[in-house]
């Protein structure tokens, strides 16, 4: 066990606050709102890209900053960076899930082609994954991908596409091998979202923002080289990526913040002439879930040590997203709880005109935005299946002998 | 000794729900929802004609002379069908002040009209309903200042009660000089708060009561049991809903119904509401019958409803997976709708700290 | 509804004063420990059953009092009797499960026979549910029982049977049709504890006492008349029973006393100079509780209102077992959190040498008892299956195809 | 940075294991639990020629000169195999107290005798704990007299340390004239608990720190990240035999753990679980290596881990169902310890409460 500051770190500290005297203006608003990026946004990812304030671990042959892992340094740079209240960088599933993938099982090409401009920000992917069918159970994915000459042919439709109305590209989830078992009829192709025959439909939620689409696809060609790994691995490479978006989902930072977040707001609010902060009723609640964050925030550091050392995590990382988003859930459950009466007063922009959201607005937009997170990204009853089959190696659950009409 | 409702409350029940059902289609609400400008006049009207806003009123002045379990009858039902009208505040708590605060006269002149739906009273509390927000107002002679926020039922209202810390009322017209009634987006849709202000305005005042502080508090409390039997029917819709919704849906090539972890989560859903109706049922008899419990059960109505709601709002909306976190099927109208009641006139937190006190065990 | 008091239940009040007044001083220490009624106990307990403080509604052919179902009277009577500290009358399986089992399926005979030494005490029953094999899968159950001549011979083994050790019957559920499928193969038969080749081992469970037993049977002959209902009728009757023990476990006066004991208790027991009552971190547990408690003893109202008219309370009976046990160990769980370290002083007493456990020990000794009931009975587990299928209408269980080996 | 045990801390970790599995298979724990008599002196004396009494005695003193972090992973193994020894006590808080508090003869004189397991000291606290029962005690130049309810492991103690709220500290031989530790029968028959009285007894003073007062906070500190990480043990092992139970029990022709009822309970414990192993190893690695973060990790773990063995200790029991209940499978033994732990120290409201004060969100 080693957390001490180490020199390198010092001068990581040091440097980071020379970048930010000198460039710290240039940044975009902190907090990402759902949208293209504008030029302000892309030059500041630029700078962080070349500085390795973000992609830190990305090989400069690949665009990036080419450094070692190293948990605590990324530690620094964040906290750095939002206690210095500028943007930490673009947040998206380009970054965070098609990158590493490609770093994983990308070919030499793809690599070279597509990390740099997507973590520079150039690039926009969006995710295509679930159907109104293959939810739950993503490998019955149903958009079917036909092999005609130098292309694949894809018709279908996809459903909780975030960002689509904006992507430039799309991972794509699709079956290419109808004949082969569910699992080994999938394949992962990449698309560009400006390929004919590709129709985005914004889907809104009960946040009353249009943050996902449908997106259908009508007889839309892909060149067949824009496939990870071969035909039929498309279930290997879906579960690498959503590998990497179930850590997203845990990111024990956040919870961390809202946790004061939620204390000052305990403390500036009250009831009757009584601090609630004062009330144990409420805090008592904080304070456990304090406690239950902690414990998610010294596990993600044991996570990313063992990540770095090249060590499988096995079901302490199964457990992470499901951990994760309860607990985000719980948190903003408190939160809209210490507004009250007063907190009701729901007022949300879409995110597309950039206006911000007032504080109880934005926390109500969690609450039910983290019930979304709780369902999506394979929900808390398929992490629970996970986590007891492949953690825990209890039995699988049986094959069914009831039909689907009428169990 | 007979714990169940009656016939005519089970018609009651029955009759609204059968409107409710032939004249709120889902489009219809979703639509009004949408629009957001709150409360339905058709709707409020048609109830108006079915009794709904008369049934606290005395028979002598035109109503239906019930008492507040028949209220929380329509309470739940309203709830069950999200239905976007004004209850609680001009058709509940409003005659039970004028009944209890107002002279004879007073009375004579406002309970036709609160009967047949033409004065629609919106109650304001200066304080002590453990609400968030400011809440305080001032009654000189018949002069009323201050300001009120988050107040319910106010779109649409003819008027506004505010009920002063010391039980006094003072009843002014929502149109009048000196009033503001700033309705704001409400997460609620259907039911939108508003921010009222009072900058001397004539007021009507309402101080026949001998013991003006208990009525005051009976009101609130029997506003409080409108809003768990309002929690109780939306939370079961949203069972309901969520039982529907596991019978159709597939995966993995069974009706997720099928799966243990969708049954018992509807199964740990029915075992929270089910006893959950007969505490409502009581507490509102209680508000009538059993002045000794009335308070208490009231305070711990509202606070377990309140907890009961919160978890059937997550899990059913769990059920429906992908589908219940969009627009498309409306539950979030109910989901919106649990979490408005939860918060209004206090939350469990404050409820329960009331019923402690008034058990006696801490001092306030 | 009319929860009025009326004459009838002033003058039930008075009258019950009355009796107290009179043999009050002769009833035995209320609270039941777990063995054979003494004198004194049977003494008080027919007094109880000719004035209809107990078994008020069993028909005065059988020994009852014959009264109209009453709910209200039953809760003037029980509130009374422990405002009193008197005992409300033996609490055993043969009084509040055999007896409504054979008044709704009993022959004539049958009824006659049992009903009224049972209700007096005088007969002590258990029950031959469980077996090690057959716990949540009651139906299951593998004790044989071979027609021969004019008995059944019975062989086999049954456990979790509590009052084996002193009762002198039992009723047995056992399988006298092999051939048939399970559920229609077993019968529900009584017999005497006194006959040859029983034999009863004390099974200690965590709280340190031997409140159950495992029984052994070797070729017991029971009279072939000794049956309710009907050959492969077991499964029905048995349903019966269980019926009436789930409603029993759910009673809501019990919880309701345990509120006021743990207020009671936050309020001597301080922790550095403040009473625990003063801690909402406690006391809105409390409260919590409370509010759950107050809904199952209206539930409970309604339940025992739709009894006495004859309907069918459907998944509102379902839910009490669930609600109640439940319930009940997190009320438990609050008292041990309120005694804490001082608490932990766990001295139990074998219930019968009848010495009484100090209050520290009984609430643990609760604490892991409610955790049996959550258990037994048809786990929770078991009980939200009844519920969703029987209860919402949904699918049962899929056929396993997985063997049982190895799932 | 390297959050992580280090390959000294795995091997002392397995070679702890490894003798607890061959030297207390479970028929011999359940035989000593039975007897209740309380600690197994074999066990000690085992444990001293491990070295385990003297992790944290400076070498210079014939200890091994280790930290919290590695006494930590010692008490999740003791834990996990419900070892029925003091720990916390004689083999941590009190080195730590003699370490901060003690003269340097003193040290010189009790360290390495500690470090030996012939000093058996029992850490008694004079109230400040959070501990419900009497805990009063009054140190006049060498004498000591008082009454401190629920101190651990004064079983076999050879020595009380009794510590005062201005943090000085008085050691009493367990012999001595004036002292009496009564043993009382405790829920957890392994490591039952002692009433401990002073009347007027000779005592040794440590007084020799700077700040006393926050050095007897670090030493309770210490404690309460010994009892999570003793829970941590405990319901992993809980959780771990509730799985391998599922795997053979054939309910429906099934096992058990093929039902997803069974599998997500498990899920939902492994996933409680799981993040309280690093919370424990970071509180530990705090109290030597991050003072400024010491004091709240050890709060929060204590409490964390307390509600996370609450939870496990019943769902286990569930899982294992009639056989869970019973002595049989000595269960019950990991169930009574996790129960013991919650309530040493302070349950976790009160160290919650704590968490709060230092965060400065309230004023005690």
């Amino acid at each position: 066990m080693d957390l001490s500051y180490s020199e390198k770190y010092r001068a990581l500290q040091a440097e980071l606050a020379a970048f930010l005297a000198e460039h710290g203006a240039t940044s975009p608003r902190a907090g990402g709102v759902r949208r293209k990026p504008d030029a302000r946004t892309l030059a500041w990812q630029r700078l962080l890209v070349e500085r390795g304030y973000t992609a830190r671990t990305v090989p400069t042959t690949y665009g990036g900053f080419g450094a070692e892992p190293d948990v605590m340094e990324t530690a620094i740079i964040a906290e750095t960076l939002s206690r210095a209240g500028v943007s930490p960088g673009i947040m998206s599933q380009g970054i965070s899930m098609l990158v590493p993938t490609l770093l994983e099982v990308g070919t030499e090409a793809q690599r070279a082609q597509w990390i740099g401009p997507t973590i520079r920000g150039e690039v926009i992917w969006c995710q295509g994954y679930s159907e109104p069918g293959a939810g739950s159970d993503l490998a019955n994915v149903q958009t079917k991908a036909v092999r005609d000459g130098d292309d694949f042919v894809v018709n279908g439709q996809k459903i909780w596409t975030s960002s689509a109305h904006y992507a430039d590209w799309m991972f794509l989830l699709c079956r290419t091998e109808p004949d082969k078992p569910k699992h080994q009829g999938l394949s992962y192709l990449l698309l560009s979202m400006k390929t004919p025959g590709i129709e985005v439909r914004p889907l809104v939620t009960m946040t009353g923002k249009a943050t996902f689409n449908e997106v259908f696809f009508t007889d839309v060609r892909v060149p067949a080289d824009q496939i990870v790994m071969g035909r039929g691995d498309g279930w290997a490479v879906a579960n690498i990526t959503l590998k990497y978006e179930r850590m997203m989902l845990g990111d024990a930072n956040k919870f961390m913040s809202r946790v004061h977040r939620i204390a000052r707001l305990m403390q500036s609010t009250q009831i009757d002439g009584v601090r609630l902060i004062d009330m144990p009723e409420y805090r008592d609640r904080l304070l456990k879930l304090q406690g239950e964050v902690m414990a998610s925030k010294y596990h993600q550091l044991r996570l990313l040590t063992e990540q770095a050392k090249g060590i499988d995590s096995g079901i302490r990382r199964m457990v992470v997203k499901l951990y994760g988003t309860e607990m985000g859930y719980r948190l903003s459950s408190l939160a809209v709880d210490v507004y009250g009466a007063a907190g009701l007063a729901f007022d949300p922009h879409d995110d597309a005109t950039g206006e911000e959201d007032d504080d109880a607005t934005a926390w109500h937009t969690d609450h039910m935005y983290d019930l979304g997170l709780i369902i999506g990204g394979g929900s808390s009853q398929i992490q629970k299946n996970i986590i007891s089959e492949r953690g825990l190696g209890m039995p699988r659950e049986p094959k069914a002998a009831a039909p689907a009409n009428k169990g | 000794m007979d714990f169940a409702l009656t016939e005519e409350q089970r018609l009651l029940d029955e009759s609204l729900r059968g409107y409710l059902a032939r004249e709120l289609p889902l489009d219809r609400l979703k639509a009004l929802a949408k629009a957001g400008t709150g409360v339905s006049q058709t709707h409020w009207r048609d109830l108006a004609e079915l009794g709904v806003t008369g049934l606290l009123v005395p028979a002598e002045h035109g109503g239906a002379g019930l008492g507040v379990l028949d209220a929380a009858v329509a309470a739940e039902a309203l709830g069950h069908a999200a239905a976007p009208v004004a209850f609680a505040g001009p058709a509940v708590m409003a005659p039970l002040a004028v009944v209890s605060m107002a002279s004879a006269s007073q009375q004579a002149e406002w309970l036709p009209k609160i009967a047949a739906g033409e004065m629609r009273i919106a109650v304001a509390f200066a304080g002590g309903t453990g609400q968030t927000g400011t809440a305080t107002a001032t009654l000189t002679g018949e002069t009323l200042d201050g300001r009120i926020e988050g107040v319910m039922d106010a779109a649409g209202a003819t008027h506004v009660l505010a009920i002063m810390p010391d039980g006094k009322a003072a009843l002014v017209a929502a149109g009048e000089g000196g009033v503001g009634v700033a309705m704001r987006p409400t997460l609620d849709r259907t039911r939108p708060l508003a921010d009222v202000t009072f900058a001397g305005a004539r007021a009507q005042v309402l101080d026949a009561s001998n013991d003006a502080v208990a009525a005051a508090r009976r009101v609130r409390d029997a506003g409080r049991v409108m809003l768990a039997a309002d929690t109780l029917g939306a939370a079961q819709a949203m069972l309901d809903k969520a039982v529907a919704y596991a019978g159709e849906r597939v995966q993995f090539g069974r009706v997720i119904a099928s799966f243990q972890a969708i049954k018992h989560m509807c199964a740990d859903m029915a075992t929270e509401l089910e006893p959950c109706r007969a505490m409502v049922w009581f507490a509102a008899h209680a508000q009538d019958a059993i002045p000794e419990e009335a308070h208490i059960a009231a305070c711990h109505t509202k606070a377990h409803l309140a907890e009961a709601g919160r978890f059937v709002q997550t899990k059913a909306t769990e059920v429906h997976g992908g589908m219940g976190f969009t627009e498309l099927m409306g539950l979030e109208l109910w989901f919106k709708r649990i979490s408005r009641d939860r918060h209004m006139l206090g939350g469990p937190e404050r409820c329960r700290h009331e019923a402690a006190v008034a058990q006696g065990w801490i001092t306030d």
